[in-house]
């Protein structure tokens, strides 16, 4: 019998949906910086070029807006363009196309257009300083119109770049630095993982840890901690942002009585505040405590950059403080 | 398209814009009187197949394309039988079905979307081009040459056209560009770029032709200016800055009474074929506005669909 | 005896703080689109360019990265530019000088350089369409490095451009286009709103409504509204979203057991959220409920428009089912 | 400055970037040799009260214009004697109170920056001019083009430097910039622009000597182009794409071995005085690498220093 799953390195299984889907659908194409025969800066386009050739694999000049401008044009004029992005904080630059045209385009047109692109970014930190390590998510998830989509692992990666390269509409891609090189296995068949659903990926009982991307990474190694300490941590991937699936996090929460949420990202208007004022729609009051960045710049420094970032351990004293707090400000004053 | 159908064209136009801005409830509007010569010279210049995209001033260009005076006029009264069902109004009309693209609101928000339409016509071997216009002001905007620098790269189908009125909302073009003609801009690009007079139709007409063929043959892009001349405020909120006495003066070329004249003139058209005109014209404006009057606002439910 | 205040609509008051401020500080000057003669989209600027000239009053293109790149390298070397953004949607075209360089300037020198630059836009709905709309304060309040200020009167509105004028960061100082023909009394005297303070406006028993900007009047308006029905409304008017005065709302809270959160913007990690985080690292869980646009874009469209943004009778309607509910969830399901 | 210093200045820049990629915790560098004529010859015709910004590949730039290799080294290193006192690191090095307003690695991204340093030179009146390097990547960003028609109007006093070395990341400037010259893209705007040999260090200096004159008399910007030639991959961490035998034959033109032979040539230098200067630099260099292992880094804390 052959194998149900294959060993993929995240970056691979990115490749691998889009390979398989640029083979099926010719309207599937990518644009970006040094993703033809360079591979894209991560590798995660690696082989597109020979497979397909210049005119669906094109690489552009450092010109974010007009990226995603042609994107976005060429998506309401039929085509399934997946735009690169390499770092999620350039987007900045395209925000333009995407938010006052493509968010809103199905809408102001009456439904007679979409634009089905794909905008693939890379957010987080990993050594490269205060403007290429930004996680601005939580910007996006106030756009009507747009979906968002982070998976933490290859077979996410796989069944939500698939699932991504089919939908109707703009979707955001958000890949993490450091998830590039990490290997999964990954079902053999097609599929599509639906955006919009959350996972379970470690059940317990004392507190419930909603995080996406690599911070789930970050939650296991603590919840691994956490159980030596007699606490058990259930961790949920949120893996789509816009749909958010606060039903499955407001179910764990309503057993657990304790929400904490960790993100890579500015805490102030993050993920996080999201999931929390959802969650209480849902059930009310409830303890929560956000986990986030610190409230300054990602430096590329060793020290300030690891000083920056949520870790395990710090995780682990903020999931101890807020368990046994009355009052969680007494942990940040 | 005949002299007679672009004279007519361009009357349309101007009647239009005058009762739309006559109706009590249009909220604002960006009118156009001065610059039809541009939209109906344009509009005449192109196939069923192409693609016009513009910015927020745009009912020249939709009704010259075709689109009917009731399905512009409900929309810009915020009708549900209005082209966009009423939810895109003032500056977003929209008929791709019908080769209008659309209006977009955000200045040069339009020029990359358009070379993206242009891509997939490429991409999909669609005998269609994009053609987007574009102010004086969106010409300062580095959107613009990002997408010329990648169309002229990717050689797209795309025809960029300045809609040069001279003034961005209060702001003379002089004063915050600074080539001295906006189509040297494309030049740098090797795009083939020239500046026409835009008062008169037959100059933009022929100046569109030359170049949509040319690109249909697949050499590019191409820019083409038009030297126009807005004969109002920037909106019907906005106030005016230009003099009366310098109003009075430029309402003098009109690209309508130029063209009237030169029918007159050479005898194309008498004063009985224009009175008919005109009356048709009136009649067809009225009729819109009734249609637009009946018809109702959108649900209020509305404001949620078409979202994703 | 001289009078102590005057009469001023909004966007007076923000020229007189403009003028004063520029006669007193050479380094002071203004850049944007029809600001000069013209005196700005909103007569926000009006006589300024009589009074100081072309070099101080300065017009340019439609080129909003251009326009915050060009203030904020002015900043950064010594001057103190303001920068007229007419839309806050145009924002989006400016970001990456805003917050990749000028947030993170001041840290990214180690303290050599600062930029204290005011970025004076204009938020909210009033007929203009999905792209002539938006209010993305939010976005901006997860930016380390920023201020933020959102008047909502004359007062306000001349206090807090003249601290603006004065901070020595980049200040995003946004107005609301219902605001500018509103009139108040201004002091006479010279004087600053500090950055980070919230008010007070209407005190209340059952809720406190914590809001900014335009809404504090659609929160006067059903806190009017409710009296009959015998709910006492305490309205709290942000004033500043960076720094969050959230002590304040707190301690409001803490009396009347129930926080409402309004604002005209989306609800999805926006200004409501991190107001109810923070109350509640303060109080611990409480009572909370969100009340902003509907999640769409804001049609030009008059029916659609007013279905989209919160007014004072949907407010009572909110307020009514949040007081009653034992869970807020059944009023948004 | 002599050919002498501006040999030597060359030299310490190539000995410190391979000292650098050498050391053990760099993290990644982006590193410049084959382009070490622009740095220095951009440096060499500058005045102490001009301001110099630069995009991530700043180390030659830095050093050219007199910052210390040891506080150069300690901030790249990462350590709180560095510049920035650790915070910035690659691409971000600034020194402002020596004429280096600084790098920032956002491509394009210190373009309007620069204007805006000279804006503030103008209304001041202060007699030092700003000028910005960046790539031949960073031209086909719309930035480029806002702030060239906004420099040209207002007459700023700005020179903008392009260091063509003819690679962004992998990608050839050929596909991804349509103009023959990348300095043709100024010219639209009437600024004064011309492209030069950037691999001669004289070529460089007299050039932006020339610009620099005319820029302070009040001539309003310039645009140079210097045509160079990226030896190594794009940073220390990144795949290289040309072939061995390409890379080889790319190396031969080096502006090191160039000047020296020249020098050579001439007899304004010999033998015994080059290894001078090559032990010089050699010991320059590992005194900063010494300065910059001694240090520490900064304290955790200071990750919420400085933010406000
Ligand atoms: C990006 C952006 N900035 C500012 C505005 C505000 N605005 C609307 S129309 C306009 C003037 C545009 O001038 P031009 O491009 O010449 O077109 P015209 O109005 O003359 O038709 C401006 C500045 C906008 N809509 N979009
Ligand atoms: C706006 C932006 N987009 C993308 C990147 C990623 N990036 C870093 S360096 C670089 C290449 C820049 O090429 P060029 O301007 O020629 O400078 P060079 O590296 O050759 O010195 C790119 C694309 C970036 N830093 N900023
Ligand atoms: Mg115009
Ligand atoms: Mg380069």
């Amino acid at each position: 019998m052959p194998p149900t799953h294959q060993r993929l390195f995240y970056r691979e299984a990115i490749v691998r949906a889009l390979r398989e889907t640029m083979a099926d659908d010719p309207r599937v194409f990518v644009m970006g910086q040094d993703v033809g025969a360079f591979g894209g800066a991560y590798r995660e386009f690696d082989g597109l070029f020979a497979a397909f050739g210049p005119a669906r694999v094109r690489d552009t000049p450092v010109a974010e807006a007009a990226m995603i401008g042609i994107g976005v044009g060429a998506a309401a004029a039929g085509l399934r363009p997946v735009v690169s992005i390499t770092y999620m904080d350039f987007l900045m630059l395209g925000l333009d196309p995407l938010v006052n045209y493509a968010a809103k385009l199905s809408y102001k047109t009456g439904g007679q257009l979409h634009a089905p692109i794909v905008i693939k970014t890379t957010a987080g930190a990993k050594g490269q300083g205060v403007a290429h390590s930004q996680c601005i998510e939580s910007w996006l998830m106030g756009v009507p119109g747009l979906k968002l989509v982070c998976p933490s692992n290859p077979a996410d990666a796989y069944g939500l770049m698939v699932a991504a390269l089919e939908d109707p509409g703009p979707v955001i891609f958000v890949d993490h630095k450091k998830l590039f090189p990490v290997p999964g296995d990954v079902p053999v068949a097609r599929y599509r993982t639906p955006i919009g659903t959350a996972k379970i990926i470690r059940a317990g009982s004392d507190i419930t840890i909603a995080t996406y991307s690599y911070m789930t990474r970050v939650a296991h190694q603590a919840a691994d901690l956490l159980i030596n300490e007699g606490i058990s941590c259930e961790v949920i991937d949120l893996r789509s942002l816009i749909p958010l699936d606060a039903a499955l996090v407001a179910q764990s929460v309503a057993r657990t009585k304790n929400l904490l949420t960790l993100e890579e990202g500015q805490v102030t208007c993050g993920v996080g505040s999201e999931v929390a004022a959802q969650v209480q729609r849902r059930l009310g009051p409830v303890r929560v405590h956000r986990v986030g960045a610190l409230p300054a710049p990602v430096s590329s420094n060793p020290v300030l950059e690891a000083a920056c970032i949520p870790n395990a351990q710090r995780l682990v004293d903020e999931i101890k403080f807020f368990i046994n707090a009355t009052n969680p400000e007494c942990l940040h004053p | 398209m005949t002299r007679h159908e672009m004279l007519y064209s361009m009357k349309l136009i101007r009647a239009f814009e005058n009762a739309l801005a006559a109706h009590p409830d249009h909220g604002f509007q960006l009118l156009s009187a001065g610059e039809e010569a541009v939209a109906v010279g344009v509009c005449a210049a192109l196939a069923p197949q192409d693609q016009l995209l513009t910015g927020g001033r745009s009912i020249g260009f939709a009704l010259a394309r075709g689109l009917t005076p009731a399905e512009v006029m409900a929309e810009l009264l915020g009708k549900s039988t209005g082209t966009n069902r009423g939810k895109g109004g003032r500056g977003h009309l929209s008929a791709p079905a019908q080769g209008f693209f659309g209006a977009h609101a955000v200045v040069a928000g339009n020029i990359s979307i358009a070379a993206g339409v242009a891509l997939a016509r490429l991409m999909t071997g669609d005998p269609g081009i994009a053609v987007v216009v574009f102010g004086d002001g969106a010409s300062g905007a580095g959107i613009l040459h990002e997408t010329l620098n990648i169309a002229a790269l990717w050689r797209l189908p795309v025809l960029f056209i300045c809609n040069n009125n001279q003034l961005s909302v209060s702001t003379p073009r002089q004063a915050v560009l600074a080539p001295k003609m906006i189509s040297d801009l494309a030049l740098a690009y090797g795009i083939t770029a020239r500046t026409f007079d835009g008062m008169q139709v037959d100059i933009v007409a022929e100046a569109v032709a030359n170049a949509v063929q040319a690109i249909r043959s697949g050499a590019g892009p191409a820019f083409l200016e038009f030297t126009s001349c807005r004969f109002a405020a920037h909106s019907t909120a906005a106030r005016e800055t230009r003099s009366r006495d310098e109003l009075q003066r430029l309402r003098l070329a009109c690209p309508i009474m130029d063209l009237t004249a030169a029918l007159l003139t050479t005898g194309q058209i008498n004063h009985e074929a224009l009175a008919t005109m005109d009356s048709d014209v009136s009649d067809k404006v009225a009729a819109a506005l009734n249609f637009a009057d009946a018809s109702p606002f959108p649900d209020a439910a509305e404001a949620l669909s078409d979202v994703f």
